[in-house]
């Protein structure tokens, strides 16, 4: 079981990084990040072999009904360390620059996140929907997801969204 | 020497083809089904159960649908119990949240129907057929 | 002059040996190969979102429909993930008796990966031999669990029962078929000549595009890092346990089905370990049957059969879990499909989709 | 004069027509559509006894049982089978040649049933004993590549139109050593007439004098009529099913039938060329003998099927130009001083 990335180096990221934020009161502080510092930081933590976070192993996003959260977890064979480096997105609009640029093996789980979640990622080889029909609309895994009715017209295969409910 | 793996290979078929076979003649030969096997229809003891309805409250999939009915006195009579396999998925919660030990699989694993209607039937029903050919 | 043009061929989502219903858009020029896009979606269920709305004990069962052929390992990651969100210690028997069950289900796996391959490389006999074997450890769970395939037999806490005297005993004869028959498989196709002219040197993943997919399992393993979270997490038992990573030399289909062999090899040598060790006592922790993680989250990787099969695991305090979040071996692995696929013919791209080993339950999710 | 039971039962039967009808010539003409009858109940019946044969086989070899339940064990499966594939719907997909596509399936079967003239069943016992018979043999044998090219062109599919195109490049490639191993036969016979090649194995069979022709021509029948491990052609893990991908209910029947028909006919060209033919001790007769030896090589050559996993399209073909040619050509070199030492020795 690998061990958490001590205090010591969060606080050297903080003074290279002006967006990195963290609660030195928990046990394993997630690192937060302005999206306009993420990317640095990702190459950073990378590409330096100080860190050689050479694993992406955890990618994922989370609804918090406010803002949408993207979550990315760090994995250092070397040095057998994590880091968990997490990114509040406006949920409106949500974009951030690809990890693909990064770790090109995160290709389509980004993928998946943009087809469930709507987030879209900057700089994307082939940002496209993996899991859901091409033509759908909605986010499913967003915490106000009304399913889509399937209908078909004239031989097509069409999504129409629900009667709203009022 | 190139081809000796092929000549090896042919044994193994060789033996094979004379050999013990593995499969059985299915309806007339059964395999036995184990002591936990989970599968078939909840045979459900109506003098057990007393209508609390836990079983459906911990079906993940909404598989089982009951209505209780309470007599003058206060108690709880299941009046139908119906179970849908086509929902199930045979996790065993259901019987496992059980505390009174009243509902079991019957085991009987041949459940396809030509209908999917015929997937849904009532526990309640089954366990009175059962009563009255008992009797 | 006459010219050649390229044409897509769409295999799958129904066709023999795509394992389920992968579609895979394969660029050709002829019958060589000159890209292969995998589409995918075809089976996907929406486990994630339907996790959301379940009770943490309910969810346990979904997790058998994700990577159906190793369910047990699904069950583990996810029970072991909820665990380490609510602070639950697990008992001894039952981390061996669980070690015991996955250990047997990568067996199990790895005869569905024998089987497939075999098949996909126009040997059926080769499928049905696989099978066979693998139906002696699906008897197996039957009868300790009751279920053959989608076990959901690891729960949060510990396991559902005991593992029986039948159970342990079986288990013991079959780990003593081992070597048998893995002795008839190196007889029937390892030593085979079409066999290994048709895998070996096909489909290269180099030690570095390995790692660059972000690939995991046995497929990382082929192209030469010794990279097995059993080792590197040592998660359960595993720590206590003493067992050999195999590691490939040049990642191509060949190391890719060897490792798979040699791994049958070290599980069955993990499971006599646990046999021999098994310690009596409690099979089950003390868990509330109204489980309440506290607020937060929590992240569990296991190491699944076909690679690094991670739960992440969002808590709002309340019984149900907020986000779950499944990191899929099988989903990441098919990023190296085009990879592998390039330059080579129609017939290698058959046997790369069976080497990767990506099942659809999981892949879609 | 010949002797085999189905000769002597052919020529009493003349006897018994002649003073009825009269007239010789057409006595001939009966018999000779009596004959055309028989060979192609031959081929109908093999195509039934081989369906379930090769279930059977391929059954016992994959530790199972195979068909048992319809009739006694399972012996009336091909009979349902053929039934079920009368019955099934005939569909024609959208975007086909029409009539490649119906052609297909028709024209495959002749030279599949038509070699069956060439084979000495027994002494004596030859539809058309010709001159050039084992030349005639191979060339008709080789016009099956167009009807596989005629079905995958015609489909307007993809995985038919790989299929048809593989059928060209192996069953072409492998014509040519096919052709080269025999002579060697031809060289020692002396004849190309089937049953002078029969005879002439009166004394020691070819495949002690031809080993080397006896493996080329074992690899290139079953390259010729798609036998597994070289079933490219159908390669049912790749292509789905080749040529046949399109096709359903009689159409696909009719390939299948010419498949068998195949099947059997490498059985008894193996056998009549290598085997000795009709030729055994006498306790057996001939005729028995003939199928003894045929049915033998048919096992075996499902046995070989069954058992390696299906090569590869590039590799079969330069293994057959690359490998096969100069052994089978080399093999011919060494016939030729053979046959040289053995006259100076004499």
């Amino acid at each position: 079981m690998g061990s958490y990335l001590e205090i010591k180096y969060l606080e050297e990221l903080q003074q290279q990084y002006a967006s990195v934020e963290f609660d030195s009161e928990q046990p394993e502080p997630h690192i937060y990040v302005g999206t306009e510092d993420l990317l640095a930081l990702m190459k950073e933590l990378q590409e330096n072999p100080i860190w050689a976070f050479d694993r992406m192993a955890n990618i994922t996003s989370v609804d918090y009904k406010e803002y949408i959260e993207m979550v990315y977890m760090l994995y250092s064979r070397r040095f057998d360390k994590w880091v968990t480096v997490k990114c509040k997105l406006d949920r409106e609009k949500p974009v951030v620059e690809s990890m693909t640029q990064v770790w090109p093996g995160t290709e389509f789980e980004e993928r998946e996140i943009f087809d469930l979640m709507g987030v879209e990622f900057l700089h994307h080889p082939d940002l496209r929907r993996i899991l859901m029909p091409e033509d759908y609309t909605a986010y499913p895994l967003r915490k106000d997801f009304v399913p889509l009715q399937p209908k078909i017209e004239g031989g097509v295969l069409k999504w129409l969204q629900p009667k709203s409910l009022s | 020497m190139w081809g000796k793996g092929l000549v090896t290979g042919l044994k193994v078929t060789w033996g094979h083809f004379f050999g013990k076979k593995e499969t059985v003649y299915y309806p007339e030969e059964k395999l036995p089904m184990t002591e936990r096997f989970r599968g078939g229809h909840l045979m459900l003891d109506v003098e057990k159960c007393i209508g609390c309805k836990v079983c459906a409250m911990n079906c993940p999939n909404a598989a089982l649908k009951l209505t209780v009915e309470m007599d003058e006195n206060k108690k709880r009579h299941m009046i139908s119990y119906v179970h849908d396999i086509g929902r199930c998925m045979y996790c065993d919660l259901c019987i496992e949240a059980c505390n009174f030990k009243a509902l079991k699989w019957d085991q009987n694993y041949e459940a396809a129907t030509y209908f999917k209607e015929d997937l849904i039937y009532d526990a309640v029903e089954e366990a009175k057929n059962r009563r009255d050919g008992n009797e | 002059m006459a010219t050649t043009e390229k044409f897509v061929l769409n295999m799958g989502p129904q066709h023999p040996s795509t394992h389920g219903v992968l579609q895979v858009q394969v660029e050709l020029d002829g019958e060589n190969i000159v890209g292969a896009k995998p589409v995918m979606g075809y089976l996907h269920r929406g486990i994630e979102k339907l996790m959301e709305s379940r009770t943490y004990q309910q969810c346990v069962p979904f997790t058998d429909r994700l990577d159906y052929v190793s369910s047990m390992n699904n069950n583990l990651g996810f029970c072991m993930a909820v665990e380490k969100l609510a602070g639950i210690e697990v008992p001894e028997r039952a981390q061996y008796i669980r070690t015991i069950c996955c250990e047997l289900n990568r067996i199990a796996s790895h005869h569905v990966f024998i089987g497939s391959l075999t098949n996909d490389l126009g040997s059926a006999t080769g499928m049905i031999y696989a099978f066979r074997d693998r139906e002696k450890i699906l008897d197996l769970f039957n009868i300790i669990c009751g279920a053959r395939m989608t076990c959901h037999y690891i729960r949060i806490g510990g396991v559902i029962a005991d593992a029986q005297d039948e159970f342990l005993q079986k288990t013991e004869e079959f780990i003593n078929y081992v070597p048998e028959m893995l002795d008839e498989y190196d007889r029937l196709f390892t030593g085979n000549e079409i066999f290994q002219k048709r895998m070996q040197g096909t489909s290269i993943i180099s030690k570095e595009d390995a790692l660059r997919f972000g690939m995991s399992g046995p497929n990382i393993r082929a192209s030469g890092w010794d990279y097995d979270i059993r080792k590197i997490d040592k998660y359960g038992i595993y720590g206590k346990l003493d067992f050999d990573i195999p590691v490939g030399k040049t990642g191509d289909n060949w190391d890719r089905y060897i490792i798979r062999l040699q791994e049958i090899v070290e599980s069955a040598k993990i499971i006599r370990q646990c046999l021999d060790n098994m310690p009596e006592g409690p099979f089950m922790a003390k868990v509330p049957k109204m489980l309440k993680p506290p607020k937060g989250d929590a992240y569990h990787r296991v190491e699944n059969t076909r690679g690094e099969l991670g739960f992440y695991v969002v808590s709002d305090g309340t019984n149900k879990p907020y986000r779950v979040h499944i990191r899929r071996p099988s989903f990441i692995n098919l990023q190296a499909l085009d990879h592998m696929c390039k330059g080579m013919v129609l017939a290698d791209a058959v046997t790369a989709f069976a080497t990767i080993d990506p099942l659809m339950g999981e892949v879609d999710c | 004069m010949h002797n085999g039971i189905l000769y002597l039962a052919g020529q009493s039967l003349k006897e018994l027509m002649l003073p009825i009808i009269g007239s010789e010539l057409i006595v001939n003409l009966i018999m000779t559509l009596i004959c055309i009858g028989i060979l192609f109940m031959l081929v109908a019946v093999s195509a039934l006894v081989f369906t379930l044969g090769e279930r059977k086989v391929c059954a016992w070899i994959q530790v199972r049982i195979g068909p048992n339940r319809v009739g006694p064990w399972g012996l009336l499966q091909s009979t349902a089978d053929m039934l079920k594939l009368l019955t099934k719907e005939d569909i024609i997909p959208h975007g086909v040649d029409r009539w490649m596509w119906a052609l297909s399936p028709i024209l495959i079967f002749i030279p599949a049933a038509m070699v069956y003239a060439l084979y000495p069943f027994d002494d004596g016992v030859i539809f058309a004993d010709v001159n050039i018979g084992l030349f005639l043999l191979i060339a008709i044998s080789s016009q099956s590549v167009l009807p596989f090219l005629m079905g995958g062109y015609a489909s307007n599919s993809k995985y038919a139109m790989l299929g048809g195109m593989r059928t060209v490049a192996q069953m072409l490639s492998y014509e040519v050593p096919m052709v080269i191993a025999l002579m060697g036969i031809v060289m020692i016979t002396g004849s190309l007439k089937m049953s002078a090649i029969v005879e002439a194995q009166s004394n020691i069979w070819f495949i002690f004098l031809q080993p080397i022709a006896f493996l080329i021509f074992m690899v290139t029948c079953l390259v010729e009529s798609n036998r597994p491990p070289f079933n490219m052609v159908e390669g049912e893990s790749e292509i789905i099913a080749g040529p046949f991908t399109e096709y359903t209910g009689m159409r696909w029947a009719l390939f299948f039938l010419a498949e068998f028909a195949n099947l059997l006919s490498i059985g008894i060209l193996t056998a009549t060329l290598f085997l000795g033919g009709w030729q055994g001790p006498d306790f057996l007769p001939g005729q028995l003998w003939f199928w003894i030896k045929a049915f033998l090589m048919v096992l075996i050559y499902q046995w070989i099927g069954w058992t390696f996993p299906r090569t590869r399209m590039d590799t079969i073909l330069s293994f057959g130009w690359k490998v096969l040619l100069p052994l089978a050509l080399v093999n011919l070199l060494l016939t030729g001083f053979g046959i040289y030492i053995f006259k100076w020795l004499l």
